[in-house]
């Protein structure tokens, strides 16, 4: 399925951009989807912590991702 | 009442405390957050704030119900800046508007402390001589 | 710094915190009193403020003194109003900067918490039936 | 000897004024003047409590006043 990943914050550099098109397999879960994103850019798993969230809520590691769900990498977050 | 907000334009202390204070509840905690002119003792020349804005009013809005029912405050307004911030400007206020102010204090401080760990809003240090998206490496 | 002031002027919000904020400390505390609209259920027409100045001013340093040497403050400002005062008015502007928010909320509730115990200041509530000075009797 | 006493919120009402000229006998501590106070000003008793300052602050009981300390009759306070 085609997806787009939202980046945010340091993910967004290194995504180079704060959209990023990928094609994913139907029925992928949030674990296999941090695992390929750390193979294609390895500079994620140097950061402190990350989060996947979907349609707007932390996803837990089995949740499964459907085609139409916003997803979006989430570094870790220092507003205020 | 609750108020959110997430915007570029600069943040007014002074309106939004008016808009948090009701006639029936005499106390107003506020927490305001500037920016600082160095970390660490590195110079700081400005601040770069962006936000997950959709993810941010909702997590925002959590903070804000949770406070309502966890102190029986009456009123609390969050609003955060985006955008590039100079020395000195105000990055967030938070202010809460309760019947005992003991409530109003403890709000504050929860929904700031909270906001600090679950509000996706990343702000990127940039100095004399490089920059750092703040907390992104341990 | 400490900046303590006790006069009838109203009180300025915004040019009280801008006054407490310094480059060097991000966060600020800042408790504001406003005049209820009632006490009990009885409407409050309006409070008239008095004081005893030199022993207020006194009673204030301490308070700014001690909250510096408690929790490592770095500016304290407490702002009082006397004379009349109408519903909705600013009787009362803490604003406390500190390099950690924790001390600044700390010493900030300490501050309004002290105030109301040991500054010679008093209210009366007047009523559309009467008036009482606050907290006169038991 | 001579003495102005300040009155302030109600035991200005109770005193009739913001300030009361009073002729106190030389040595007389802070217990004796309560105690003269309460029995000219019985509404004074009726107070939830009330303190005597000298020179800006608050004074022991058997502190002994002078012709020119400032003295003050403090009602339970209410600021903020």
């Amino acid at each position: 399925m085609k997806t787009t990943i939202l980046a945010f914050g340091i993910a967004k550099e290194i995504f180079g951009g704060s959209k990023k098109e990928l094609e994913l397999k139907d029925g992928i879960t949030v674990r296999e989807l941090k695992n390929e994103l750390e193979s294609f850019f390895p500079a994620i798993k140097k950061l402190h912590t990350y989060l996947i969230a979907v349609n707007d809520d932390c996803a837990e590691d089995d949740l499964i991702l459907g085609a139409n769900d916003e997803i979006a990498i989430i570094p870790p977050v220092s507003g205020g | 009442m609750i108020d959110l907000k997430i915007s570029d334009e600069p943040l007014d202390a002074a309106a939004c405390i008016a808009k948090a204070t009701e006639a029936e509840c005499g106390g107003v905690a506020v927490f305001i957050g500037t920016v600082r002119n160095k970390t660490k003792e590195r110079r700081v020349v400005r601040l770069e704030y962006e936000c997950y804005m959709s993810m941010a009013l909702k997590e925002m809005k959590k903070i804000a119900d949770d406070a309502i029912g966890l102190w029986k405050i009456k009123n609390i307004l969050i609003y955060h800046r985006t955008g590039i911030l100079h020395i000195g400007e105000t990055a967030v206020i938070i202010a809460v508007n309760a019947p005992h102010r003991e409530a109003a204090f403890d709000a504050c401080r929860y929904a700031i402390d909270t906001l600090k760990k679950t509000v996706p809003i990343w702000k990127k240090e940039v100095f004399e001589d490089g920059e750092e998206w703040v907390s992104a490496h341990a």
